[in-house]
């Protein structure tokens, strides 16, 4: 087997040297009882030609690739990622490493992520970020938790336009915490409905997302203030980070954490995961914060070098103390993240947020003309809610034959959102492309 | 040190990405408009934010000098204590890269992501098959999102027993994700000492467990590479207790077709696709950590889970005990491709992996004997835990002794974990090692000890090869400064 | 040194494959066999060859390792003159990987071939646009098989016409290939040296050019990087007396846009894909050579050749009169995917791009002027030729300036050519460099000169930074070992 | 342009020390009758994403990929190519550097060749190999013109059963020379006819391949033999180097040159190019080499070292002198043929080879017992000519619908072999592939 170099008479000097005579040996001290009996009962070995067409087969089932139009936003984003990208992440020295616990040796990791940690912030806003969480929905979780660290308060209020899936994990991670969970309904145009917190006090974190699940973007500032009121700390939520490139950032609209998703910046859709967790904050905060963080220091020469700091919040130092339990993230989704950034720049990024949403507000308009009118009124960055003809769900599945995924249906998630579906529409989805959409839906 | 690869040569500075560039530049492809732009309210409208802009050389270049400053398992010899630094192979890349894999929405209908369904269920039902255990979610993003599923699935199991517990008990060769799991999930972890061999003493569980204490995290073979002997006993005292049995499987290399670990009487696995099951770790993720459980417990486990109805795949959340939900999706499912293909490509040949990173061990710990002081010396499994004890004399530390091998080439060992010994060097080859590579850094690893004898300041002053030397640790947390 | 892209660092030594191994070990997955084996007679087979055997991850350690010796464009700036190492990009190269591309037999049926010959045909089309010639061969390998190519439709031409001539005109700022190309092809070259404006005079070809003279090679620009401002008097000079005028096109990237090869008189000219037209050199190549030719001479190019009829193509040899095949099938294909995909990424932009190649290449001479000697001291296209003429007082050479460039984390300039500048030092920035790349490239280029006075020892034991120093050439050539 | 680094700024900038008002004026040496008018006439500037799709229009039109199964050899042979290859291969520090003549910065592509040129010399019993030249054809080109510099005759023999294409480029290379080529007939087994050179002198080179344009072996001792008798030297060309896994190889068989097409390790088909010209000799006739050469010395610090060497048989130092006027080669195909060998390992190679030929000796065997008679009686390796029923071009058409390429048709090349067909089985085709093509056949 390639992967394995010992020759049998390797085995056999190793196993002289070790004093044992045969392997079986080594595993003496496995009890009888708990030894695997037999051989794994597991297909294989296959080559790699066989391995490479059967994930081809499994791969070509899916609903992706050139062939298909999907209007499917809702927490994952299709969006261009340069080859140069693809390229450079998959450097080995970057994806074959672990963890930089050894700085001298780890400095291109540290450096990006450094890079990442400060380009993020800017984005935001915020004074600091970390060096990634798993994903969005955890970040939010994690969010809240430090929310209550920070507050010492023992509820959290979390508008039910949240991305529903972030919401259902935050109430993973508290359940058995005893802190309480108040939602916060949203209103007529999308948006939250703030009114249940103002003038309530003991909520450690106000957690809102925007542009949030229905695409409708939020009232920082207004929440920012109310929060404030009550005691709380405003989390602000976010699975679309390339909103950022054209609105008012939480940090400017006085956010104290501003979490979500970054998969966005680089990072393939891959089915869901891996995602990229981003957390920022101010640095008031940072001994509070979760997850690892990369700071610029100086060699024994004096020379600027990176390293990873603040570890006494950590798992591996404070233990059952730690600010988070956190250890792997995903650190190659960050430095993808900041090739992405990198790429782009300011001017680049702005560029292709207002493109974003010039398509987005173009197959609004026209799925309006279509009979398919926005069941909210808030304004939207990339993806909004449009409330079908009822039978549509019929012509749905025609569309799917067609190769074309008209949106999310929102019944599972809003029993009250029956007939809605929320759409996206990112760059890589032309003019003909959402002709074609609403073509076939008037058809 | 003609015959180590550790080697001066050139290598090239790069400043900070916004110490380079122009406002106007940009290094990105951006499509045609082919819509009429949508003038936006005023006030929602933002700054740009302050990011540098860069043509694509320059980005390129940033990037390829930033990699060759690290050392990755592609560089060499990489025998980082309980993180199993195999090859990564790289079929398995180009594999999840696949058009239908990376691009693959989240949401699509079930009618339209049968591959990935099905990719996921074989997956779980195959590290069933390796660990023993009866059900798998492979939501959990890294051994640590594992861990805590397992305690939440204490918690749940315990609640539906009408009998919340509040403590744990948790070795003191625990690694810093179990306590620090543990206490997200509301549980105070209570120690325990492993006995004189280095392994957990039945004695010791049934001093401390009761009946307020949910269970015991164990983890097998524990950080000191040493099997836990006596797991059933103390399986059968937990369970005596009411209690359950996580096991941290983070070192399941070691016991592939050898070990059964439902028959060790454990209830809760969890397991790092990026040690055993050869995923990169990508300089710190993303990692996967499926937790296994036994079949009573499996209608804890997280939601969606993948259901096979005749041939048909889909995703269910139809689980009402289940503790919920972990992950935005369904968890690092590009993780998971690799896993998947690594497994098939192995097939029962794990056991032989599993063999040979014992062997690997357990040679380093018979040619170092005498060289570095072994903290229990008995047959190790994957890994073998040595210390600076020997060199005390010399004034020289584990530390040193890390930052002196990277001048010889090699990645140092974990150093300083697991805390019961003083001074941890903890060396895990992996399988795919070659004696021919072991042997070098046996050398090496001698060599340096007679260097700390003859010449410590070598040691102290290491690493000197390095494009930057031992870094500012203490000024760097005293005054943070975490961005540019 | 501070702000210069050179530094110390960690690189990683690396046996000879042979040094390493063991005999049974295989990196590669062989396929199950799943038909019997057939006994060979005896007398046919021969001995395994003495490959060493080396797991997977021992190839790629070694591959990685080695590449990490090296310097790319993707490293930084490599002012190669006449090499055009401008940025070769990424996404070219995953195009040309395409499972259609990269796994296409070329004796598939013209039915199951039409993308390739599509791409063929169109990329000559732009390519006779971009120069202003009438027709395309890409099938030349590189520039000298181009060259080559040129000279033999030279060759094919005076036959054709009744009246073979022997001899060819080629200035002295010449490429080594362009005579050893012509005397390949029979053909005797005659030098001719270049006026005082470092450029080719009417009055010298004139004197020369005779009835037995099949042509001139002219290279525009030179390779002093000037403008051949005679090229239309001198193509009137050889037509008139019956030759033909050949242009290596190596250059080009001076003139997309801005000049009309056509124009100029030029009957043939061969172009190199992996100079002007971005596609990464490899090391050493693979590249392409097309060559262009005007309308009277396209029965000569070399067969088969893609031709169009409706929407369909296909491949022709009927061309009677064609010099014939020079490839084993059509030429470097994926070479003319990278380029074909370049050249559609810049479209009209192409002219900038040679718009700035001229720019950086006069910004550096400008800059540079008084530093080093500049040999011809006037407007420059996209290269400028420089000499260690100010330095021979320290007694420091060309060759210690390009050394030490290297410590200074810089790919050297070409160096010694053209030979008709002693101690040449022959700078092209390329268009992709950015101003503040090529500031710091002057900057290091100033401070060396400053060393080469004050200490030129420094230069003299460069490069000091890699990983090894420099090398004993005249013993590699007395004793040459050229296998291990 | 993301290619294009320059601001408006820098231009401005830089014009001024130039001491220029405008770009154009930097052009202002070019005559105006020799300028272009206007702008270019080309398509674009297309985006990343345009150029991508475009690109993929195009290769997704070719008969290639896993929905074909084709038995095409002929000079370019279908080996799977390990994914390690096409990353290794991919890094950029062997991809964007030039040819190494600066050597302090290129021991990386210079140690790769040297152990290319050593293995390939292993091999082939050779005892140099040179850096690569173009491909097996023009190597052949060059062997001969190498030939008639070393023994300084001017006829050469080449035989009819080397690859067509070879033996077009070798004239395309000779016809200025004056040099004359007699061709060599082959029999009825499909082995070269050599009786025409015996008892002959004045021939530089008797050139032949094997296993040859049919598939077969030829008797490459009894061909030294007779070639040596006459004064000539012996060139063996190949186009399967994978062969001298299993045959013995042209050294011990006593040639003087072996010369072919290396494509088959690890450099992807590509429509026929780049492919990598190998070039191998006997040490006697290093100085009239075609091509580089990389040698092994010595550091100032006496550390080994390799280089760029012999240069004085090259164009750039000897000029019109030069033994070629090869200056870029095929280094990068080189390096993967280095990395391929090395992969595959001298068992691995004979494994591999053995399996080819077994594949192949099945097909044929299928074959026959369908009425595809073998045509040439001679053993062959991983390809064979048969003889087809007559109207069998029309099934050939039909199969081809079917995404089967049934081998290559030889009227073309051999009139006198008109309803004969080159067949190649590599380890590529599974029995079941075969299995399908001859029922498909009798069907
Ligand atoms: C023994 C052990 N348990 C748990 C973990 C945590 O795994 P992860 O880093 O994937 O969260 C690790 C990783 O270092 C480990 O070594
Ligand atoms: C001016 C000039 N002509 C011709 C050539 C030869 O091109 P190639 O190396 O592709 O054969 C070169 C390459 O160095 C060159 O610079």
């Amino acid at each position: 087997m390639r992967y394995l170099p010992h020759t049998e008479d390797d085995i056999a000097l190793m196993l002289e040297a070790i004093g044992a005579t045969d392997l079986d040996e080594l595993f003496a001290m496995i009890p009888p009882q708990c030894r695997k009996d037999g051989e794994l009962r597991i297909p294989g070995p296959l080559t790699e030609w066989e391995l490479e067409r059967t994930a081809q087969e499994l791969a070509e089932t899916m609903g992706a690739g050139r062939d298909y139009v999907v209007f499917l936003g809702a927490g994952s984003y299709e969006h261009f990622i340069p080859a140069t990208i693809r390229y450079l992440l998959g450097r080995s020295e970057f994806t074959t490493s672990y963890t930089p616990y050894q700085p001298e040796i780890s400095q291109g990791t540290l450096q990006a992520v450094y890079e990442y940690q400060t380009l993020v912030s800017r984005l935001l806003g915020m004074e600091i970020a970390n060096a990634s969480l798993y994903d969005g929905a955890s970040a939010l979780a994690e969010a809240l938790l430090a929310s209550v660290r920070i507050t010492r308060h023992d509820r959290v209020a979390v508008s039910q336009a949240l991305h529903p899936h972030y919401r259902q994990v935050a109430e993973t991670y508290l359940q058995s915490t005893g802190f309480e969970v108040v939602e916060l309904p949203f209103d007529g145009d999308g948006r939250t409905d703030l009114s249940r917190i103002s003038g309530e006090k003991g909520f450690a974190a106000v957690a809102i997302q925007s542009p949030n699940f229905f695409g409708c973007i939020e009232d920082l500032q207004r929440a920012a203030n109310l929060s404030h009121d009550t005691g709380a700390l405003l989390v602000v939520s976010f699975s679309e980070p390339l909103a950022y490139g054209l609105l008012k950032n939480p940090g400017s609209c006085g956010a104290d954490i501003a979490c979500g998703e970054g998969q966005s910046f680089g990072v393939p859709q891959s089915f869901g995961g891996p995602g990229l967790g981003i957390f920022a904050t101010r640095m008031a905060h940072v001994r509070n914060m979760p997850g690892r963080l990369v700071g610029r220091t100086r060699d024994l020469d004096g020379n600027r070098g990176f390293t990873l700091t603040l570890a006494t919040r950590e798992q591996h130092i404070r233990r059952e103390k730690a600010t988070s339990n956190i250890c792997t993230n995903n650190s190659l989704c960050a430095v993808a993240a900041a090739m992405y950034m990198a790429s782009l720049g300011g001017n680049g990024l702005r560029s292709l947020a207002s493109m974003n949403r010039d398509k987005a507000e173009y197959l609004k308009r026209e799925l309006a003309s279509a009979g398919f009118s926005p069941r909210f009124s808030a304004p939207t960055f990339n993806e909004f809610v449009v409330q079908a003809p009822s039978g549509f769900h019929q012509a749905y599945e025609r569309l799917l034959e067609k190769k074309i995924v008209a949106g999310l249906p929102l019944a599972g998630y809003y029993p009250e959102l029956d007939d809605c579906y929320l759409l996206c529409a990112t760059e890589t989805k032309s003019k003909a492309d959402m002709d074609a959409l609403v073509r076939e839906i008037r058809s | 040190m003609k015959d180590f690869p550790g080697a001066n040569g050139l290598v090239l500075n790069e400043r900070l990405l916004w110490e380079k560039g122009k406002p106007g530049r940009c290094g990105m492809s951006l499509p045609e408009a082919d819509v009429d732009p949508v003038p936006m309210d005023e006030n929602l409208v933002g700054e740009i934010p302050d990011w540098p802009g860069l043509s694509e050389v320059e980005v390129v270049r940033h990037f390829t000098r930033l990699s060759q400053w690290n050392y990755g398992v592609d560089s060499g010899m990489y025998p980082l204590g309980s993180c199993t630094m195999k090859y990564n192979p790289k079929i398995n890349d180009q594999i999840a890269a696949l058009n239908g894999f990376a691009h693959a929405h989240p949401l699509l209908p079930a009618l339209l992501s049968q591959g990935a369904l099905r990719l996921m269920h074989e997956l779980g039902l195959l590290l069933a098959e390796i660990t023993g255990m009866d059900a798998v979610s492979l939501q959990p993003a890294a051994g640590a999102q594992g861990e805590l599923a397992g305690m939440l699935i204490l918690f749940a199991y315990h609640r539906s027993m009408g009998k919340p517990r509040k403590k744990i008990i948790v070795p003191d060769t625990a690694h810093g994700t179990n306590p620090a799991s543990a206490a997200l999930c509301g549980f105070k972890p209570v120690g325990v000492k492993s006995g004189p061999l280095g392994i957990l003493t039945p004695e010791a569980i049934a001093q401390i467990m009761d009946e307020d204490t949910a269970g015991i995290m164990v983890t097998n073979p524990n950080t000191l590479g040493l099997f836990e002997e006596h797991i059933q006993d103390i399986s059968e005292i937990v369970h005596g207790n009411g209690g359950l049995v996580y096991c941290d499987g983070a070192n399941m290399n070691a016991l592939m077709g050898r070990g059964h670990v439902g028959k060790m009487g454990v209830d809760v696995l969890h397991l790092n696709l990026h040690k055993t099951f050869s995923t990169p770790h990508g300089g710190g993720g993303p990692g996967a950590g499926p937790i296994c459980v036994t079949q009573s417990l499996e209608r804890f486990l997280p939601v969606p889970r993948v259901v096979k109805d005749g041939d048909r795949y889909s995703l269910s959340t139809d689980y009402p005990d289940s503790i919920g939900r972990l992950h935005g999706f369904y968890g690092s499912f590009a993780v998971m491709v690799k896993a998947y293909a690594y497994i098939l490509s192995m097939g029962p040949l794990l056991k032989q992996a599993s063999n040979l990173a014992v062997l690997n061990a357990n040679y380093v710990k018979a040619r170092l004997k005498g060289v570095l002081d072994i903290a229990y010396d008995r047959p190790c499994m994957h890994e073998c835990v040595f210390s600076d004890k020997l060199q005390r004399s010399s004034k020289v530390t584990t530390l040193d002794i890390a930052k002196r091998l990277i001048d010889y080439g090699f990645h140092p060992p974990t150093i300083y974990f697991p805390l019961v010994v003083s001074g941890a060097i903890m060396v895990e080859p992996t399988e795919t090692e070659s004696k021919e590579e072991i042997d070098l850094f046996i050398e090496a690893i001698k060599s340096i000890v007679k260097e700390a004898e003859e010449d410590p300041e070598k040691l102290k002053q290491a690493p000197r090869r390095t494009k930057v030397r031992r870094l500012d640790e203490t000024s760097a947390a005293r005054n943070p400064c975490l961005t540019g």
